[in-house]
């Protein structure tokens, strides 16, 4: 069976998530697909300083946002699908904060719009994070500069940004 | 001008003190910019909120804003620090 | 619990796999890792008209090959962990192929690397593809120019290849 | 010269009609271009396998090799189209 329009998943959500769920959901009885990538974002704590990470979002906005940038991804790449899952509230370390599903017909496509989706979900998608040490103390994470410098190539390759 | 609801999120919420309200818009603030003046003179907290101006983000009805984007018709102006999600 | 040394998983098998336990291999018991990269390449049949791939290989030297590939991929790019898996033998239409996984610190690299991985993987890992069509015919998968283009662009970078 | 083992793959397989053997190589085949030409000289089989020398790829040890890469010491020598996994 071969499905004739490409499918799209837009997650915002507390609960953890099944990312190979996720890839299955989205390659579920079809044969046209080539090529997938899974990206899983994890929250990470090299030195067990870290208690829990705490994800503040715009309940509204985040949906919206992700699902204006899963529909860029899809028509520029011409993807046959497209998943992305983010979630909010406490995580703690180990743990998924973000899965991005790409399937194409051939690798280059799904690479690079997994790539994209991320490089813009990590400047554009309104969520914020806050670290809750081991030792009581908390701090908001600041943008990081390379993020946004990520963000711009995708600019300077002709994409029209809702911002900026 | 009608009433539009106020949003703040992460730092800026907490410099605020609250999440959410509503306010009556002056005459004469129309545009993102002006409006982050206006709200700059509101109390101490607002002035430490947007201390920084140019690093505070606005979206206007959940869609991204420029400083010089027009509030007219504007519903819900949300600001926020720069986004770390992902 | 950190582990020290990066984690390297290679196999070579004709069994299907499961993409997301070898993933799930891989980060088990770590907290160290901030982004994972899982590429699948799947058997695409977009008109009925395959019926088998049958992938024949050059035992000992795929194992030997993927796994000098995946040497120098954890250290081009400091990787935490890197896993390849590749199938030989009869594959039908939407089964998997290969997957590669990579874990980093930051996306960037999990990103490159799994790349870098696959236009490898296809270019230089001893694998050949026959289509057996359903009307009964045959015919070797001839490579794609594109391929060595992908992977011509690695060796530009300054990567010193065992061959061409 | 030692006795070397000779392996082919997909086509160069089914064109040579069969997928391993051992030889003998005369004195005077050095590298894998040599080893090539003495090859497509052994029959029909071989001379459609080797039709076209530069398309086929060689392996020595189950590493990949070129075609001025000596033979010297070789145990294991295949040869095979461009690879087409992944």
């Amino acid at each position: 069976m071969t499905a004739a329009h490409p499918s799209k998943i837009v997650r915002v959500q507390e609960e953890p998530f099944d990312s190979a769920a996720l890839a299955a959901e989205l390659s579920a009885g079809r044969t046209d697909i080539g090529a997938m990538v899974t990206f899983t974002g994890l929250c990470r704590d090299e030195n067990g300083a870290l208690a829990v990470l705490e994800l503040e979002h715009y309940p509204g906005m985040a949906e919206e946002e992700i699902g204006r940038l899963a529909t860029e991804a899809v028509s520029r790449w011409s993807l046959i699908g497209v998943a992305v899952v983010h979630r909010f509230g406490p995580i703690r370390p180990g743990e998924m904060i973000v899965a991005v599903v790409t399937a194409s017909v051939h690798r280059q496509a799904a690479f690079e719009a997994a790539s994209f989706l991320m490089d813009y979900l990590k400047t554009s998608a309104p969520f914020w994070k806050k670290e809750h040490r081991a030792d009581g103390g908390d701090a908001w994470v600041e943008a990081r500069a390379t993020d946004e410098k990520a963000m711009d190539r995708w600019r300077a390759s002709g994409q029209v940004l809702p911002h900026k | 001008m009608a009433e539009v609801k106020l949003i703040y999120f992460a730092w800026l919420r907490e410099r605020i003190g609250h999440g959410e309200e509503t306010a009556v818009l002056p005459p004469g603030i129309t545009t993102v910019a002006e409006l982050v003046s206006w709200l700059r003179g509101r109390g101490e907290g607002y002035a430490r909120a947007f201390a920084q101006p140019d690093i505070v983000r606005a979206a206007i009805d959940r869609r991204h804003s420029r400083p010089d984007t027009p509030l007219a018709g504007a519903r819900e102006i949300a600001f926020f620090p720069p986004m770390t999600g992902g």
